[in-house]
């Protein structure tokens, strides 16, 4: 099972001599699609976590009405083929989208900005946090929560001080598993915000485009691109963490992907 | 003066930002970039490798009226390893050979099925093993050889250098492959649109064109 | 000097728990069944369970009042609760455990609960002990009115139990605040509070003295629960005054207490003194009536008159508060228990001292004579 | 948060009369398309929970060696964009792959066959099943495998007596995300697999090629897929679970995506 | 008959489990502070956790050996494990639970424990006294060679737990099979082992008889484990073959044990006989040297004589096994036992029945006088 799934990869990194990785980095797309890549990815990640947590948060309360319904809503981005979120994002975010022509009268216009690929990434991107925060927030102790509450901190200190640091593991690793998506998001992309080069032109927009003109730096690309997101995978695994399930789990309530 | 937007399809990739370096280029499949303006992408000129998604624009009056700005050829190509050993159109014809085209409906995959037609060779279509949705996908998989041939603009064929074979296909086969411009219905910024279709029109953007492996068109342009 | 009120109904998964209790500084502890409703009730008065209907007051502050919809979260209530587990964080250290509650200057309370030398430790690494200390101190910090405490024991193991027992105690004499103690455990109850309230499925059994508990159990579950015997029987008036109360097939036994019907006879097993039937010359109590003599651990109790109209396999003397009940019955086992022996008979269980156990001479499968005063026993109507 | 993940697939539905849903079903295209979607996905469903639950079993016991690592492969299919993960496959099973050559000795050729196209969605899919399995297995109680073995029974009878039933609730939803997953998957198929009606052009392909031809008809054929996704994963929020810990989670060890 | 020898080697996450012992059919417990390795013992035995070195045989079955590298796997090993939470299968009835063992027919062993009833019951709507039964029917169900119990009392409320008490001592006399108990709860224990032994970070550190534990304990931790009192003082040779202790702060104490140098004073609090300084007409024992009077609460013993050299807050009577040491202490709290008082003073805690307490009229903050022969005492070298 372990080998299929690593043979595609590892076939990847043998076509790519390795002085080819560092060479890659002095082709000017390559590098502008990096530059981009990091920074959208970057701004995405940090809406993620920001609106993510809390509604995270919420959803993990039993009480939270329609509940069932609600996890499957967020779940749902993470099986549509990229490229009908796109078509999607177009259809609410576009011209003639449901938001579109209201944004348009407060002169915003969000396909093919640089904002448009936040919003792809969000989009592709957050239901893998969202859905781990979820987990990492179930495992909190119920009581560890009530206990704050009596000892006299409100809901907002009571998450800040017991349930976020207590979560924090399984946060971590949702971080870095939407990071990691975020950072290979393809169809979304390119069907809601095109491949700008410098703009919208991410690493695997580069990648693609690259097809077409020289292959060996698309597969150069690949790799960088599987490197760092393995990288990262591999960074949450190494945080403390404080559940009290002594789960051996590398997330602290048994998260998943 | 503000920026333009243009939507070209991809095999223009090299060559229009050589001809003007000002635009913002998003180059992707025709087809996409056809949907993308349908979906209200804020384009200020679409750039195809056809005719059909600018005049269907146009008909639904989602652009002006389209201009060709070049021409093209197909080309079969094969692996450099050349596998199925395959040296002219005509060896197609032999059975178990993997043959990649793009599907009837994007613009590769109808000129490749015009000329098998020309050529009387539409038999050959049973050896397709898959119809792509652009020509890259077409590229990718000769130039990897996991393909034994495959139908391409022999402009993009040119981009993957050593690793595939070109063989020439009869001119009196070859179809009218026709790029156009279109401007998009409602641009903010018109002149800056004309200008670039005057640019891509003129001697020295026809002249690039050309250097790119494209044909040129006579100055009207229009039909 | 506060007082906690309340009179709720907080539906319950299987019930609803129904409770009124008005807890004056000291503590009242609440024992019962598990799943009898006591966290629950806790958990109402901290705010984190919502009882439907009903008033919570403290003094004169208004938690809970469905009346006026009016329901204070818990932080605005000023309690300091005590979970089963202790609930500390467990990415906090002692310290910052005990801070989380603020307010007071929180040195002194390490200190006094001693824990300033583990004031960096984190719960983990804590005793069981230890940890009960760090989650009365937090529960402390913020200077509560009312004090709740849910099973604070049930996580120690026996061995610190009794130490941490008699701390708690203290504390609580000092601290003088209306507390309310939960409990499994009767003796904990009865170390720890001056009135102890039995809660059986949401409702409250009896609320009375450890003592009066013990002397005047409402119901057989209360009397079990104090670890009573319950003899099974039918009863009917006897001759002078005396109740006679028919076992299921193991005799009659007489009662000072009086009532009729089905019933079961409470008995504690330190009323019962163990005797058996052996010749020993050293000291025989002879008689001139033919029942055997008997070696018995209680000296003091002495002449032996066969009544009339008793069983066979029943022995009484005397008569009215003197007399004595008289169960030939079979050892089913020993436990000492410190330097007492607890001895498990297939009707009841009695307690005697090691001494007497040891000179008697117990062993299990033998037949042994348990005696009880008529006095000490007392009839409950059977339940159900 | 929740709504702007619900936007852009409400902005879909909307645009498609629900008449036209159920006309889609007399288009031949989407019909075809739809059987081996369901087919293949069936296929790749099957093979993923055979090889992926003792997988996960494995790897969800603490003494597996280099745990960390293997949980990081685990992850990273997901995080490629479906491109890389095509050339990917290509570069292993390819004519020219690592294995390929070796598999046409036996006269076998994956690419461009509806194999090909098990093989995509398996890779694509396979890690969110095995992550969710993972997190199901650390959740049983070790106590419980314990007891299983000092009753006598063996490590296979313990797997399928006590951690399998005990894991049920955890797989069942892995399955479900995968199976949607994997019949979302588009990019990864179309590199490796091609697109060839009837033999490898799945629901999502279908889709791609519908663009330019009816663009409505893709809305169309996407409204379906979500639709179906949607009631899948919906459908694993309902069943009984025996796990200890009370968690309130539809999965029983608050398992994420 | 079958027996159970281990001698092994276990690395612990603090320390080794070093430990060597042979089982007879009978029970064995072994009683420890929690982390002491009481249960990494049995999952060795049971073989869920791999001893390094070491050897554990059933009769003549090797179970492991690690000179010879072989090391049975649990399900070839013949043992029924009952874990500290009884570890049911959740998703299985009782039956199935019961029936997962095999082998033997298992409806008489529902019969046998009173499950018959509740066959198609799953373990989460079980009380504790129920789970226990279970997992007690489960282990058996192979009829094992040899029985593991870890701590099967703790998970029970103190009320049911007399009663299983009870019942599983008469089981394991029953089965006769070699039967490893591991409990945290001393009284547990004596009741229901012959022998005992005391682990303390993965040592044995005593293996007797109950009795043998409480009068002849080992060391300090032996000794408090088994509920007496320690106090801390220095001992030197005194006359008359009595050895003096001076205790931290609090005087003199004459113990017949003979011992020197730093030592821990052990006395039970049942040993401990409570007198305080009051006039009462009805029972003097007046004297003539000046010393205060006493009520006791032990008529038994009698003449009081001042001893020479003996501090002024401490009071000697008498001379050898005799000799009584009087300490006057305030009692800190008192807590009602069953029929019997704790009360807890600021240097020991002493035993009293209720009866007694009462008659002297105990109150906490009062001085009393707490009394003990110097032959009811034993020195123990301090540790540390
Ligand atoms: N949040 C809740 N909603 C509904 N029912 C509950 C809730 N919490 C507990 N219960 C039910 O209420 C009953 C009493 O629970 P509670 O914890 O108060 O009992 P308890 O007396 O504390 O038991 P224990 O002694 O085992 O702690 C139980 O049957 C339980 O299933
Ligand atoms: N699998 C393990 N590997 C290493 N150390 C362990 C393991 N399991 C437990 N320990 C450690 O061994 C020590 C003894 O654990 P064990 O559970 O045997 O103690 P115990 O006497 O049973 O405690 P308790 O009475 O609380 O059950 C503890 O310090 C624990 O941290
Ligand atoms: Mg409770
Ligand atoms: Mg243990």
């Amino acid at each position: 099972m372990l080998f299929f799934l690593l043979l595609p990869l590892l076939a990847i990194f043998l076509r790519v001599p390795p002085g080819r990785l560092f060479g890659a980095l002095g082709n000017g797309v390559v590098v502008d699609a990096l530059v981009l890549s990091a920074k959208t990815t970057a701004i995405a990640q940090g809406l993620i976590v920001l609106a993510g947590t809390p509604a995270a948060y919420l959803l993990a309360s039993p009480r939270f009405p329609a509940r069932r319904l609600a996890l499957t809503l967020v779940e749902l981005p993470l099986v549509l083929p990229p490229a009908v979120a796109g078509i999607g994002l177009l259809a609410a975010f576009g011209r003639f989208g449901l938001l579109g022509s209201s944004l348009r009268e407060f002169g915003i216009e969000i396909p093919f900005t640089t904002a448009a690929v936040v919003l792809a990434v969000v989009f592709v991107a957050s239901p893998l946090y969202v859905r781990q925060a979820i987990a990492a927030f179930e495992a909190v102790d119920p009581n560890l929560v009530d206990a704050a509450r009596t000892l006299g901190a409100g809901r907002a200190r009571t998450f800040l001080r017991v349930a976020l640091p207590l979560a924090s593991g399984g946060l971590g690793a949702g971080a870095a598993l939407s990071f990691a998506r975020g950072l290979g998001e393809f169809g979304a992309t390119i069907m809601f915000a095109g491949s700008l080069r410098g703009v919208t032109q991410t690493l695997p927009l580069a990648i693609y485009a690259e097809f077409e003109h020289d292959f060996d730096v698309a597969l150069t690309i690949s790799a960088l691109l599987i490197a760092i997101s393995a990288a990262i995978l591999a960074a949450t695994k190494l945080r403390p963490r404080w559940t009290r399930s002594g789960s051996t789990s590398p997330f602290p309530s048994g998260l998943s992907t | 003066r503000a920026q333009i937007t243009v939507l070209a399809a991809a095999s223009l990739a090299d060559v229009l930002p050589k001809i003007d370096s000002r635009p913002r280029y998003s180059f992707a499949g025709s087809d996409q970039l056809a949907a993308q303006i349908q979906q209200g992408a804020p384009a200020d000129i679409f750039a195809a490798a056809s005719p059909k998604y600018p005049d269907d624009l146009y008909a639904r009056g989602l652009v002006e009226k389209p201009v060709t700005f070049a021409t093209n050829r197909l080309v079969l190509i094969v692996p450099s390893s050349n596998p199925a050993g395959i040296h002219s159109v005509f060896d197609l014809r032999r059975g178990g050979i993997k043959l990649v085209v793009g599907t009837p409906t994007v613009p590769i995959g109808s000129y490749t099925r015009q000329i098998l037609r020309n050529l009387g060779l539409t038999g050959v279509l049973s050896n397709v093993v898959s119809q792509e949705t652009d020509v890259r996908s077409i590229l990718a998989k000769v130039a990897l050889g996991e393909a034994d041939a495959g139908f391409v603009y022999v402009t993009d064929a040119r981009t993957v250098g050593t690793k595939i074979v070109q063989i020439k296909l009869p001119a009196w086969a070859q179809p009218k492959v026709r790029y156009e411009l279109a401007i998009v219905k409602g641009t903010k910024n018109r002149a800056a649109a004309l200008a670039f279709v005057s640019r891509v029109l003129g001697k020295r953007g026809q002249a690039l064109l050309r250097s790119a492996g494209f044909g040129s068109v006579d100055q009207s342009g229009q039909r | 000097m506060d007082t906690l009120r309340l009179d709720i109904t907080l539906p319950l998964r299987s019930f609803d728990l129904e409770l009124a209790l008005e807890v004056e500084p000291g503590t009242l502890a609440l024992v019962g069944p598990s799943g009898a409703g006591k966290s629950s009730v806790l958990r109402a008065v901290a705010g984190l369970a919502r009882a439907t209907t009903g008033r919570i007051t403290c003094s004169d502050e208004v938690w809970l009042d469905s009346g006026t919809r009016s329901h204070l979260p818990p932080e605005r209530r000023s309690v300091g609760l005590v979970f089963q587990d202790y609930a500390l964080f467990p990415h906090l250290s002692v310290e910052d455990n005990v801070a989380f509650g603020g307010r007071r200057p929180r040195h002194d309370l390490l200190e006094r609960f001693g824990l300033a030398r583990l004031a960096r430790a984190r719960p983990a690494t804590l005793s069981g002990g230890e940890r009960q200390r760090v989650a009365l101190a937090r529960a402390l910090a913020r200077g509560p009115k009312v004090l709740l405490l849910d099973e604070p024991m049930s996580a120690l193991d026996p061995h610190t139990r009794g130490e941490t027992r008699a701390e708690l105690h203290r504390l609580l004499a000092e601290l003088a605040l209306p507390t309310l103690l939960v409990t499994h455990d009767f003796e904990d109850a009865t170390a720890l509070a001056e009135r102890v309230g039995v809660i059986v499925d949401g409702r409250l059994r009896q609320l009375a003295a450890p003592a009066e508990l013990v002397a005047a159990p409402a119901d057989t579950y209360v009397a079990s629960f104090a670890g009573g015997n319950l003899l099974r029987g039918n009863a009917r008036k006897g001759q002078a005054g005396v109740t006679e109360v028919e076992l299921e097939g193991a005799g009659i036994i007489l009662s000072a207490d009086e009532l009729e019907g089905p019933v079961s006879v409470l008995v504690y097993p330190w009323d019962v003194s163990l005797a058996r039937p052996a010749a020993n010359p050293s000291n025989i109590v002879s008689r001139a009536s033919g029942n055997p003599d008997f070696v018995r651990d209680r000296p003091e109790d002495a002449a032996l008159v066969r009544p009339e109209g008793a069983s066979s396999n029943t022995m009484l003397q005397g008569s009215g508060d003197s007399t004595l009940n008289h169960l030939p019955l079979r050892v089913l086992s020993l436990l000492p228990v410190g330097n007492r022996v607890r001895v498990r008979l297939d009707l009841l269980t009695a307690e005697v001292t090691a001494v007497s156990a040891q000179r008697l001479g117990l062993r299990e499968g033998e037949l042994v004579v348990a005696s009880f005063k008529a006095t000490g026993t007392r009839l409950l109507p059977a339940r159900g």
